[in-house]
């Protein structure tokens, strides 16, 4: 029914959000749009921090000196970034350590396609390029996103991780530009990587749950399968001029549309990985846990260090005043 | 030997002991007890990683035979590095990595101050622009001796163990060996007396205030920095460090 | 895929598990809980690497270009083994190690039984020199499953929490894909169902007597057999295993 | 004073020792023989407990399968000869449980040898050479040692011990014929092995004290010097052999002797390890102590086990009977 006087808060929000203004948080906000964004976001963060391990795996043995330091440089970038998205979910009333606790005992996502092992040198290359890519793809239009401070989050993410992508490509195109061994090692790692990285884009639109309501409170901007396509529409060509082949059968360039065409995912392996049953899933999940239980004892010190500290002061400051 | 062979030994000293301890470092990473403390490892580790390739590049440089840094630090064995034994030490835990990293800087800061002296421009440069870096580890290692060594029961007890374990690898540190008096005499290095009287008093400043006892050993390890005798750990620490530049030699990366 | 190339590619299965699993019991040595079984586990390692020259040697020779055992075992890189995961799993604790050693046992002795019907003769030699050992094996670790499961509470939870962890890596021990079927179909080793059947009855016997839960997982892993997909830790056996023959090729030892 | 008719039980042992008879557990001992043999046989059994460490070090890098197998092989013989002579310790009365836990403490000493680093490939070709070469050259005597069960497990030790040896020696040899590298290899181990292996035969014979009253006991047969001196005649032409160089500038053949005249044994070197100053004591230590450790719940668990099968047996049998 037309209700032209009708201005009830969830309407104002909807508003707020048409007119591409910025949500803070300090705004009201409905609870599904913050349990929404808690869940997007915290995702987001642990992402960051379960990413450092399959590229951290590679970090002992880079091949150079300057490939060491990039990958060191690269690892300390996302654990940098998880940071700033723990701090982003924070703002919406969640707790960092309530969220670690998630991740470890395996209630929360993070994006599956941590979940694949880096075998070969190659996949430090094919990561940086395809998953920082893909990640791209998704993140450049979160910078738009109407929560404020996931959208600035997402501002110094983009920057960081663009350059991520070129190191990655440039890894690839050594590789591929090298001896044979090399370049079979590179379209190796191609191989493994590539449908994991169209799967990072999720399911198709049809199966998408989230994505209306993520659209309609501009959180998302764009569907799953526009974003899928965008990446690769850019990525196909990319692969070409390394000379190395994209392992999909189906994949045509459709001259009409000016996009490629590409064969279907394999939705059995993206729902199983994303059940917890992918090649690293409790590999992942184990190291994150045994990093925060045999850390516990020096988190504990710094609390009952700072406790003292802070006691010393007191007492001193006590004293200056007596005396 | 000649002060130029000296030179070389001296830098691959240096660069060995970044590149080493900076190795050890990266092998927590996405393991670090708090996000945090993984990120200020790593970023250790980049610095020292990067202080390597400097050091190695100006060794290789000096040895004049066209090698360059990556045939220097994937094409040595065990018996031809020349760190410190301290380097190589395992992580074990979080105390004996930050007592390991505690005891390097307060070493390496004021030979880097010396070393910003040297009359070899170039190390000159590479020490001044590494102090900010070294300024920084020592300020962080020495934070965290403090919180864990005067922190709970059991931190205090762990960072003890630490002390009294790696303790006997801090002579090698200060002890002055054939090419460290010639670069001292060649002014390139400073005097590791200097060195050493700055270190104990860093060591007693900083364990009192952690509230942990200094032991007196009654001897200390030594045959890293002249390759003599390095621990049985480094032979693994190359397995992983060379494996891809072993398996796949001369190509580009 | 003919014939020959299946054979070459079963082989290569065999001897990698053999060559895998003995060096993960290998790394044992000098750290076991008890002398005897420092002595038992290096024992089932010596037979396991023996086996692993015979069938990586019979390899080279069916796939007839010339390489040797060595060769095979030495300057392969990971996307190149054809190991079963199982085996490359860390040994984390003696739980872990006698779980995983129990369950390719519970498998191997019955795969071993029907190879030493083989067709091919060769292999038929080599099976039946190796099923005394894997016989042995397979009683060794049986009763170890029976002792740690059923002997104190924490042994029992150690346990529980190994069979837990393994039990996702058994089924890619006994489901077949083209290479096994193309064996059967020869004649060169047994089908993989029957294997399945006595592994599988094996598996509830003992583990029942050990007072363990047989957990029904959802799903299983795979990759290792046919290569697709290893884990992260082959590649860190690798650059041990292989390291003095990549740093010093082509040399006598 | 003569007494012709003096057969104190004292005695009596030392005419049985005299007449090359052999002492067996039941037969009576002095307690400062049984003592010293309890001290030496659980040194020995310490030793090659301790022994596996260093060659255990290198099983995993073997550079061939067979020296891998090879290699596995002696250190099981190894481990074996433990077993032995803890055996042979227990049939004096000592506990294995005991002696184990004086070794981890520190307490017990072992060989000084094995704390030493093995830090090439060629460090086991010098090892099985020099240092197995040395301790046959202490073993073998002690085939006729005066107490039997010591004397027993000395031939089964010996047996295996000289294939050890003559492994080591024929690895130095393949270093040594093999490329410019493998023998600088070869050289450098032999560097590193020489003066520790001439220090296993002990300190020179003025400085020790224990040698006397272990040689009227015919525990011992030769004195350290004379040992040292028998292992340089045989070990200097293997090495000239190899076209290898001793690491003694003092070395020289006195043509008239016959002996090899060798350099002063840096002494302080020797009683630094002994102390447990050298290299690896501390490394090899915590080694064992972590395996008891944590091992302790394994040993718990069989144990247990052992006692409930026990009582499963009694309850079985007395039903059997009851019915």
């Amino acid at each position: 029914m037309d209700q032209p006087t009708n201005h009830t808060i969830e309407d104002q929000f909807q508003a707020r959000i048409d007119a591409e203004e910025r949500i803070e948080p300090k705004d009201w906000m409905p609870e599904a749009y913050r349990k929404t964004l808690i869940r997007q976001i915290s995702q987001h963060a642990h992402s960051e921090i379960v990413g450092m391990l399959p590229e951290g795996n590679w970090i002992t043995r880079a091949p150079s000196l300057r490939r060491k330091v990039a990958l060191l440089a690269k690892v300390q970038d996302e654990a940098g970034h998880g940071l700033y998205l723990y701090s982003a979910a924070e703002t919406l009333g969640a707790e960092r350590d309530e969220l670690l606790e998630e991740l470890i005992t395996g209630k929360a996502k993070y994006s599956s396609i941590f979940n694949y092992p880096t075998l070969t040198w190659a996949d430090i290359g094919a990561i940086g390029w395809l998953v920082d890519g893909a990640a791209i793809m998704n993140q450049v239009p979160l910078c738009r996103c109407s929560y404020g401070p996931y959208a600035r989050a997402m501002v110094r993410v983009c920057k960081e991780e663009s350059f991520h992508q070129r190191q990655g490509y440039e890894i690839m195109l050594t590789l591929a530009r090298g001896t044979a061994t090399q370049k079979q090692m590179a379209q190796d790692a191609l191989n493994r990587w590539w449908w994991p990285s169209l799967m990072m884009f999720g399911p198709n639109d049809a199966d998408s749950k989230h994505t209306a309501q993520s659209m309609a409170w501009k959180i998302k901007r764009f569907t799953n399968d526009e974003l899928r396509q965008r990446f690769v529409d850019i990525t196909v060509p990319q692969a070409e001029f390394l000379g190395l082949t994209v392992p999909d059968p189906s994949l045509r360039l459709n001259e009409e549309t000016g996009h490629y065409e590409f064969g279907e995912i394999n939705w059995d392996e993206f729902w199983q990985v994303v059940k917890g049953e992918g090649p690293c899933n409790r590999q992942r999940l184990k190291a994150r846990r045994k990093a925060h239980e045999e850390g516990a004892w020096v988190r504990d010190a710094a609390l009952a260090y700072a406790e003292k500290r802070r006691k010393r002061k007191e007492a001193a400051a006590a004293k200056t005043q007596v005396a | 030997m000649t002060t130029k062979e000296a030179t070389f030994e001296y830098l691959l000293r240096l660069g060995d002991n970044a590149l080493i301890l900076g190795h050890r470092l990266s092998e927590w990473c996405g393991h670090g007890p708090v996000l945090e403390q993984d990120i200020a490892m790593t970023n250790i580790a980049l610095d020292q990683v990067g202080q390597a390739r400097s050091l190695l590049q100006y060794a290789a440089q000096i040895e004049g035979e066209g090698r360059t840094e990556d045939q220097l630090a994937y094409t040595r064995d065990v018996m031809q590095f020349r760190n410190l034994l301290l380097v190589e030490q395992p992580n074990e835990n979080f105390a004996h990595t930050i007592v390991r990293q505690f005891f390097f800087d307060a070493f390496n800061f004021p030979l880097y101050q010396g070393l910003a002296r040297s009359k070899d421009e170039h190390l000159k440069a590479i020490a001044e622009k590494s102090l900010k870096e070294i300024t920084y580890h020592l300020r962080y290692s020495s934070e965290w001796v403090i919180r864990l060594g005067d922190g709970t029961p059991e931190s205090h007890k762990k960072m003890q163990d630490a002390v009294d374990e790696l303790i006997i690898y801090t002579g090698e540190l200060t002890t002055a060996d054939e090419v460290d008096l010639m670069m001292a005499e060649a002014g390139i290095a400073p005097a590791l007396e200097q060195v050493h009287t700055a270190f104990d008093e860093r060591l007693n400043a900083v364990l009192q205030e952690a509230t942990l006892n200094r032991p007196k050993p009654s001897y200390m390890q030594s045959g890293g920095k002249d390759g003599r005798m390095h621990t049985e750990y480094l032979g693994y620490i190359l397995a992983e460090l060379q494996f891809v530049q072993r398996a796949y030699p001369n190509m580009e990366w």
